[in-house]
């Protein structure tokens, strides 16, 4: 944060996070947490909308396939292509990278083909999860079923955390992205804190 | 809680989504001149069965999508659930569309571009 | 307040039907309550009536009992398909007030306290009105500019209503949480003393019984098929017993309106929609008031059997089933929680849905329709059980004249076409 | 009582020696009504209680009558008793559930001053004066007089006390859960359906109200499945359940609510049971649960007999008391008559006789044979066929009976009448199926004729009752139902399983078919005798049933609600069809004719906050903070709600008051510079072909011709013509619009628009994706914005001409890039600076740094509300309030006449929009200019006039602006705009009354001349 004598503001910039969830820990039953969660700074994100047709410019972009399925997500690396919609797709990238893509899919993307890409990097909060009870931290605030079987990893939806709306990522069994709306981001933190109390939790800011 | 099936996030409860009401109603157009009261059938009537329903949910807190929803009033059975902007397939909810009062009533009608209006509202 | 009130309807039971008084009560003892009658007949349906009420709830019995006893006419029916009181009279949260912010609406609710504060005595029946006051929660600086609207404009409007602070709502509800540092915190209030809560029950068995006693006849499990017409005009009523013959027909199915409506191809700006109330296991007296908070849609009082009694908002979607979803009490027991923490620990009864006919602008239609002789009184949404008296009297009024008095006059199903509302919503949304 | 005990001594003889579900060796002390006990570990409070001898527990509700335990179960309606101290306290909790630990502290209910000598029983001797309904024939006069007979009712009714302390200590947790089948009921025939279920590899939840599995085996002897007691079956099969990957084994919980499309809730008791409760485990969870297939196996209710004395301390239902001697080792008598209607009885009179008691089988049928009446004479025990109970007597628990011949419909007496002594009176009139939850789903009830009870018919919801909850009472039965329900369910969940072979069950046979004797004649006239009583808990009696049918509350729910019937904490489970039999007796009246009531949730009760869970406190609703947050509160801002965001509502400097404060920010914002943070601003981004034509129809004004990074204001209303938000709309390309609405509006107006698109205009090519939180934006207004923005290291030329007034450009500010708005909500020179969120901090503390030497001041929501009513700029929300019009704020030139449509223009057509005497902007100024008219006031011609008053409106907005140097307001007049220059008056709560002229809504700078700086 810029001190008040300098006369340039800091340009690193503020996680969504910062300043107001510090680490903090409780396990009562002793042995691994239930859930481990952190936020990821700054993951780029973009807001990409139109049809199937962007398939290639996307590939190109990101080198992620395009989701065969609703509510699938792609990857390639630490970049995934996540399906919001029928016409409404969200891309994560590394930090600090949404603006390189963005214009790569802009140039890939004949401008005569109906689609429109948004930076929501800042407007998004992406958190990390996992522990053996990740899914069943997330069941005490999502309708949803999150069985393996039924919401298994390469899926993504949007849906209800509590009293926010989220998009969920299953990485594997135990791992989760959770994206929230970033003024939402510490109630969320809240929430998971106080939800995985019963099997011990670590957030990591 | 109701399960609905969102024609592209599949079946959610019925929290992640919001109830449009009355569906198939068409806005009249101000360039077509029709009578305050044919006006209100448009803005304040509301079909309002005991039985069959056709509705608009959106799916608001997934996909953000609206679609058409034939439910029943009484059983709370969802009999059929089709895009925005096309008609129900199924027998029953084909037939409550043809039997709604709305079907030609002049706020319907005045929902068509006459053709001597040119051009819209540009 | 008893006294000198607008014409209230005979006292007494001038029928001839015995009273209800402690002496009758011990008399009758001694023969070990043997000899107790009716409290209403059970007729069967006449060839012809004068008027039919379509409808047995609070509404239609105090219609039937107003159109007998300050129009005089006593040959009149009201049919109900089940049992009377069985729809949204005994549904609903039994809260009382007048405290509304359009003078319209103030006109017809405190028309309808004025009925109220004499009402046990009118009918010889303890409907157990009790004022222990109606005080309404502010919780953001909003809020407290809206709750000044309101209370200025009602004071104008002659109706008794005053302000609370957080400190005074603490003394008055000692139950209360008046924390500020809470999500919502009680930072004001405005309380109208003579609201207060009603036994619903009693409010239909009183007009039934005092109706019956004036001639009219009462009419369970007599359910409406059709409605008669010839031409523009009403002929009769269809019934599951059969035709009734009659010139003039008032509808009073809230729950039903649009269903009963549609019989005569008359459209309506309704949407029936559930309303979930619930109440707790019967508890010694923790609240003697009734609050109401719009911002978390909640409000709660405690009956004289010990219940605390809580009601929520009106649920999202169009239904008859009389149920609604899950997260809609769970939202209102949070809320209540957060306000009077002594509910957790405490137990959820009895859970259940009442259908509530909702309009545009949150405000009732007691209307002619275009049809002469058919007339509706509906759309109460979630207001109709404090405006039973005031309801049955202008729409007695309405049906026996033909024409409506000045009160009913602003809630014809004109004002759709007009664009004149009562949005009572828009106004602030203050739960009813 | 000879045999009466010493109640403290660890071994009370009323403790039988049969084998037992407690374990002798591990005794626990517990303490009622302030004496103190001993238990076992398995014992619930009222076994504990009974093996102490203790049998009057409570009091009634109207009567304060001495009751007793009734039953061994949820269906309690005597026993109940308030639990815990303090903050913990507990009441109306049923003692027959109560699993007893170390400390336990209970009390008795609705007594003082104590349980043996209450003086509410005074009630019991004028019982005959308080039939039901008394109170709706009284009280009535003089009307004043209500309030205070209702206090009295008031505190002679309600049960328990609720906590003194009500800050609950304890944590309840929800959680979501899918299964394929869930089965509500863990006896018998639930275990066996989920076994049969979960060999499918289908996901399986068992549930169950209980501590232990088992349903009512835990309290039989003499009955073997497959080969083994039944028990150990039982034992058995949850070993193999347990070890199932795809099974969740849920004792303690209670299916409470079945709703649509197989949604239903249950409350799990977590650690209720324990001494200590460990603070990270919630005490109770509710589980929320989506099942494919339901398979409910709730058991049965045994019924009561209705004869005079019934609810003595002692009375009690026969399966209770094989129940109290088989799983708790209680004999909870040594003098006991069973009276009975079934065969089922005689395995209570056997277990009776096993434990030592002398028995008397008082049976109304005098044709039972079969091999338990035949077992019961050869063990000698005396059995009075076609004999009743008419009476029971005692004080505080039955002593003596009186017993008489019956004719065949048991309604009247036939002979000479006997007298017995006895302590314990079993008694069984048939039992009722638990339909609660397949009724509760809408599920259709049909009348046994045979086995007397309502059984479930067609189902609404995918389900299956089975077992007692099926009238199949009969055990080899009910599991073979168990197996065909499994199977099916499984089935339906496409889960193919093969059918497992029923155990062979050993078990006495017996008929199913009891005699109908709802209520037992007593030799006395009508109404007349002891009272006999159908709902124990709200003391109604089979007479007060039939003064119900006599005057004429003759639907069941007219019953219910006259009587009260069924209506207390045990929801009628003993009493309902025991009423409604009575009252088809007295409607000369068949039982299905009269009908039955429809079950709801819960179907016991349900705490409260199990149902509220973690949504309370700081949980309770998100908090929405914006990137400047942290800043905000290291300067002592105080804060105001805005919808879900926290907003800084204005900076105290030292002891300043609000008032002080913001005429400070107020000033400085017109004479130096002001900084507000305003990024709760709704924002979304607009891209696509169709962008400008969306607009065009979206707002009253045309866009298709708004320069490309030049902005423009818009009011956007309703279909019905109402305003509805208002917002800055910005060009940043041909097809790329920047949209701001009000922090409120945000939300709501993104639907809309999404609304339009999909459902009206699909045919538009517009994309809207919300930015609102992309963007962190700082206000800078005042003569020296200008200056600060240099200072700061603004990147581009700022003179008018470069960047005029409504154009937006993107640029640096000290490096970081920008885009700054140049429009103004103050009159002042004034730029909007939106960078990425993430450096809203960073921008903030700049801009305060760089502002320092030319008088910055933050500034909150508080004078943003005055410097734009000082300018007469509106509010949505404030100034209108859903049914005010462009044309009502003075706003015609904002409505396009060119335009063929756009949302409101067909409403606002309509002739009544244009009365002159809808309610107007205007502006107010009092006579007294240092007094501000409260918000809300509202305005008269004549305050003298009586009520009620003709008022003209209300004053909407209402400050003291310190530029002005005056009291300003704002306010919605009927035919406000023709009324500039009168005076109204404005009567104030105290009675006072202030005087206004009215005057037009701009109170500063009327000609904009500021806007340059």
């Amino acid at each position: 944060m810029a001190n008040s004598s300098n006369s340039r503001p800091d340009f690193s910039g503020q996680a969504a996070l910062a300043g107001i969830a510090g680490s903090s820990s409780d396990n009562p039953n002793g042995g691994d947490a239930g859930l481990v969660f952190r936020e990821i700074s700054h993951l780029g994100k973009l807001n990409l909308r139109g049809d199937k047709n962007l398939a290639a410019a996307i590939k190109a972009a990101t080198g992620c396939p395009f989701p065969p399925k609703a509510n699938q997500f792609q990857s390639a690396g630490e970049r995934h292509v996540l399906w919001l919609g029928p016409d409404e797709y969200l891309i994560l990238c590394e930090a600090g990278k949404e603006k390189q893509l963005e214009d790569t899919l802009a140039s890939t993307t004949k401008s005569s083909q109906r689609y429109a890409i948004t930076d929501v990097s800042d407007s998004l909060c992406a958190l990390a999860l996992s522990g053996p009870k990740t899914r069943a931290v997330l069941a005490k605030g999502c309708g949803l079923d999150l069985h393996p079987s039924y919401f298994p990893s390469g899926d993504c939806a949007q849906t209800l955390l509590a009293l926010a709306g989220v998009t969920l990522m299953a990485l594997a069994d135990d791992e989760f992205i959770v994206i929230c709306r970033t003024s939402f981001a510490p109630y969320i933190q809240r929430w998971l804190a106080d939800a995985a109390l019963e099997y011990g939790y670590q957030f990591v800011a | 809680m109701l399960i609905i099936t969102c024609p592209f996030c599949g079946p959610r409860d019925e929290a992640e989504f919001a109830c449009g009401g009355e569906a198939h109603i068409a806005r009249p157009l101000a360039e077509n001149k029709i009578s305050d009261a044919h006006f209100a059938d448009y803005l304040f009537m509301r079909d309002n069965p005991k039985g069959l329903f056709l509705e608009r949910w959106r799916h608001s807190a997934g996909c953000r999508r609206w679609f058409n929803v034939a439910r029943d009033t009484v059983s709370h059975e969802i009999i059929e659930i089709y895009p925005m902007g096309s008609l129900p397939k199924k027998a029953s909810p084909k037939a409550a569309y043809k039997a709604s009062w709305r079907r030609d009533t002049a706020a319907e009608k005045a929902a068509v571009r006459s053709p001597n209006k040119a051009g819209g509202s540009k | 307040m008893a006294q000198n009130q607008p014409d209230r309807g005979q006292r007494g039971l001038p029928g001839g039907t015995p009273r209800y008084s402690a002496f009758a009560l011990a008399k009758k003892a001694m023969n070990y309550h043997q000899d107790w009658q009716r409290a209403w007949r059970d007729p069967a349906p006449k060839a012809e009536y004068d008027a039919v009420i379509i409808g047995g709830g609070g509404h239609g019995l105090a219609t039937a009992y107003y159109l007998a006893a300050v129009h005089g006419m006593t040959n009149i029916a009201v049919i109900e398909k089940g049992w009377i009181g069985g729809g949204n009279t005994g549904r609903n949260t039994t809260i009382i007030r007048s405290n509304y912010l359009w003078d319209e609406s103030a006109a017809i609710y405190e028309h309808s306290m004025k009925l109220w504060e004499g009402m046990s005595q009118d009918l010889n029946f303890n409907v157990m009105f009790s004022q222990r006051g109606v005080l309404t929660i502010a919780h953001s600086e909003h809020e407290l500019r809206e709750m000044s609207r309101r209370v200025h404009a009602i004071r104008l409007n002659g109706i008794d209503s005053e302000i609370l602070g957080p400190a005074e709502i603490k003394k008055f509800v000692p139950t209360i949480n008046i924390d500020q540092s809470i999500r919502y915190p009680v930072m004001g209030g405005f309380l109208q003393r003579r609201g207060g809560t009603a036994r619903h029950d009693a409010v239909a068995w009183g007009y039934a019984r005092a109706a019956d006693d004036l001639g009219v006849d009462i009419i369970q499990k007599c359910e409406v098929t059709g409605l008669r017409r010839q031409g523009r005009k009403i002929v009769g009523v269809e019934t599951s017993q059969g035709f009734i013959k009659t010139k003039k027909v008032g509808c009073v199915v809230a729950g039903h309106s649009s269903v009963v409506a549609a019989m005569a191809g008359i459209r309506l700006p309704i949407a029936s929609r559930p309303l979930q109330a619930l109440v707790s296991e019967p508890i010694k007296p923790i609240l003697d008031t009734v609050i109401m908070s719009n911002a978390v849609h909640m409000y709660i009082s405690q009956s004289d059997k010990g219940e605390m009694v809580l009601g929520a908002g009106v649920d999202k979607y169009n239904s008859y089933a009389q149920r609604g979803s899950f997260p809609v009490p769970e939202h209102m027991l949070a809320a209540a929680v957060e306000l009077f923490p002594v509910l957790s620990r405490l137990r959820m009864l009895r859970h259940w849905g009442g259908i509530v006919d909702t309009c545009p602008d949150a405000s009732p239609i007691i209307s002619k329709t275009d049809i002469e002789g058919l007339y509706f009184d509906c759309g109460w949404g979630t207001g109709g059980f404090k405006a039973t008296p005031g309801s049955g009297h202008v729409f007695a009024d309405l049906i026996a004249n033909d024409r409506p008095n000045k009160i009913a006059a602003p809630y014809t199903l004109d004002r759709f076409r007009t664009g004149l509302l009562i949005d009572e919503h828009g106004a602030a949304g203050v739960a009813h | 009582m000879a045999f009466r005990t010493n109640a403290s001594s660890a071994q009370p003889m009323t403790r039988s020696n049969t084998a037992a579900r407690i374990d002798r060796n591990k005794p626990i002390e517990f303490t009622f009504d302030g004496r103190s006990y001993t238990g076992f570990a398995g014992d619930t409070l009222a076994s504990a209680l009974l093996a102490n001898d203790v049998h009057l527990v409570g009091r009634s509700f109207k009567y304060h009558r001495p009751r007793g335990i009734l039953s061994a179960g949820s269906e309690e309606p005597n026993a109940l008793i308030r639990l815990g101290k303090g903050a913990y306290a507990e009441p109306n909790l049923r003692a027959t559930q109560i699993e007893i630990f170390d400390g336990l502290y209970a009390e008795s209910q609705n007594r003082t001053p104590s349980l043996k000598f209450d003086i509410g029983a005074i009630n019991s001797v004028l019982g005959r004066f308080f039939p039901a309904g008394f109170y709706y024939k009284t009280f009535m006069w003089p009307a004043a007089m209500w309030m205070s007979y209702e206090h009295v009712i008031r505190h002679a009714a309600g049960l328990g006390k609720a906590a003194e302390d009500h800050n609950d200590p304890d944590r309840y947790e929800k959680t979501h859960a899918h299964c394929d089948i869930l089965v509500a009921g863990g006896g018998a025939a639930g275990l066996m359906a989920a076994m049969q279920a979960a060999q499918s590899g289908a996901r399986v939840i068992l549930a169950d109200e209980q501590n232990e599995f088992g349903g009512w085996l835990l309290g039989e002897a003499n009955i073997s499945i497959g080969g083994v007691p039944a028990l150990v079956w039982v034992s058995a099969m949850l070993t193999d359940l347990a070890a199932l990957p795809n099974v969740t084994l849920l004792p303690r919980t209670t299916v409470f609510g079945y709703m649509d499309h197989n949604y239903l809730t249950l409350n799990e008791r977590v650690t209720d049971h324990l001494p200590t409760r460990p603070a990270h485990l919630p005490r109770q969870r509710l589980w929320k649960v989506r099942a494919k297939q339901v398979i409910i196996a709730q058991g049965a209710h045994e019924r009561p007999l209705v004869f005079a004395g019934n609810d003595l301390p002692g009375v009690m239902l026969a399966g209770a008391v094989r129940t109290y001697i088989n799983r708790y080792g209680v004999c909870p008598g040594r003098r006991a008559i069973v009276v009975c209607n079934n065969d089922d009885a005689y395995r209570t009179a056997l277990d009776l006789y096993n434990a030592g008691a002398d028995v008397v089988i008082t049976d109304l049928r005098n044709d039972a044979k079969g091999p338990l009446i035949t077992a019961a004479r050869n063990a000698g025990i005396e059995i009075l066929r076609g004999h009743a109970i008419i009476a029971a007597y005692g004080n505080q628990r039955v002593a003596r009976v009186e017993i008489a011949p019956v004719d065949d419909s048991v309604t009247a007496i036939s002979g000479d009448i006997l007298h017995r002594d006895c302590d314990l009176i079993s008694m069984s009139g048939g039992l009722s199926p638990a339909v609660h939850l397949h009724s509760q789903a809408r599920g259709k009830l049909q009348w046994d004729g045979a086995k007397l009870c309502f059984r479930p018919s067609a189902t609404h919801e995918p389900s299956f009752n089975i077992g007692a909850c099926n009238a199949s009472f009969d055990l080899a039965t009910a599991l073979k139902e168990a197996i065909r329900a499994g199977t099916k369910a499984a089935a339906a969940t496409n889960h193919q399983t093969i059918a497992l072979t029923a155990p062979d069950v050993v078990s006495a046979n017996q008929n199913w078919k009891p005699l109908a004797a709802w209520k037992i004649p007593n030799g006395h006239g009508a109404g007349r005798g002891p009272k006999a009583f159908v709902d124990f808990q709200n003391d109604v009696t089979a007479s007060d049933v039939s003064l119900a049918a006599r005057e004429g509350y003759q639907s069941v729910e007219h019953l219910k609600r006259y009587t009260t019937t069924g209506m207390g904490t045990d929801q009628g489970k003993t009493s309902n069809i025991n009423a409604l039999a009575i009252l088809a007796d007295a409607l000369g009246n068949e039982i299905p004719e009269v009908g039955t009531t429809t079950f709801r949730m819960p179907y016991t009760p349900s705490s409260i906050g199990a149902i509220a869970g973690r949504d309370i406190g700081d949980l309770f609703d998100p908090v929405r903070l914006t990137r400047m947050d942290a800043w905000h509160r290291a300067n002592g801002a105080k804060f105001e709600h805005v919808g879900q965001w926290m907003r800084a509502w204005y900076y105290p400097k030292g002891d300043e008051t609000i008032h002080e404060a913001v005429n400070r920010e107020v000033k400085a914002a017109r004479t130096t510079a002001g900084l507000l943070d305003a990024s709760t601003l709704g924002k979304i981004d607009i891209r696509g072909r169709d962008a400008a034509e969306f607009l065009n129809r979206l707002y009253t004004n045309a866009w298709s011709k708004l320069g490309v990074g030049k902005c423009r204001y818009g009011l956007m209303l309703k279909d019905d013509g109402m305003v509805m938000d208002d917002g800055v709309t910005t060009r940043l390309g041909e097809n790329h619009f920047h949209m701001t609405t009000t922090t409120g509006g945000a939300a709501g107006v993104l639907d809309w628009m999404e609304e339009w698109l999909q459902t009206e205009w699909p045919d538009l090519e517009v994309y809207l994706t919300s930015v609102t939180e992309q963007w962190a934006v700082a206000t800078l207004s005042g003569p020296n914005a200008g200056k600060i923005l240099q200072d700061a290291g603004i990147d581009f030329d700022l003179s008018p001409a470069e960047f005029p007034f409504m154009s937006m450009k993107e640029g640096h500010i000290g490096g970081l890039p920008a885009r700054i708005f140049r429009i103004s909500f103050t009159g002042e020179l004034s730029y909007e600076i939106n960078v990425a969120a993430r450096h809203g901090l960073a921008l903030w503390t700049h801009l305060m740094t760089a502002g320092k030497p030319h008088g910055i001041t933050p500034y909150g929501t508080e004078a943003m509300h005055v410097l734009r009513a000082e300018k007469g700029f509106i509010i949505v929300g404030q100034e209108t309030d859903g049914s005010v019009t462009p044309h009502d704020l003075g706003m015609d030139w904002i409505v396009s006449k060119a335009k063929s449509d756009f949302i409101g223009k067909r409403a606002l057509a309509r002739e009544t929009m244009a009365y002159d005497n809808r309610k107007q902007l205007v502006g107010l100024l009092c006579s007294e200019p240092s007094t501000v008219i409260p918000e809300g006031a509202h305005a008269v011609l004549d305050p003298d006039q009586p009520m009620p008053m003709e008022m003209l409106g209300q004053v909407t907005s209402s400050y003291f602006s310190p530029n002005c140097g005056r009291s300003i307001a704002m306010a919605m007049l009927k035919g406000g705009h023709a009324r500039k220059g009168q005076t109204v008056f404005f009567p104030m709560l105290d009675g006072t009354v202030l005087k206004a002229e009215i005057v037009d809504p701009v109170f500063f700078d009327p000609k904009g001349e500021r806007i340059d700086g």
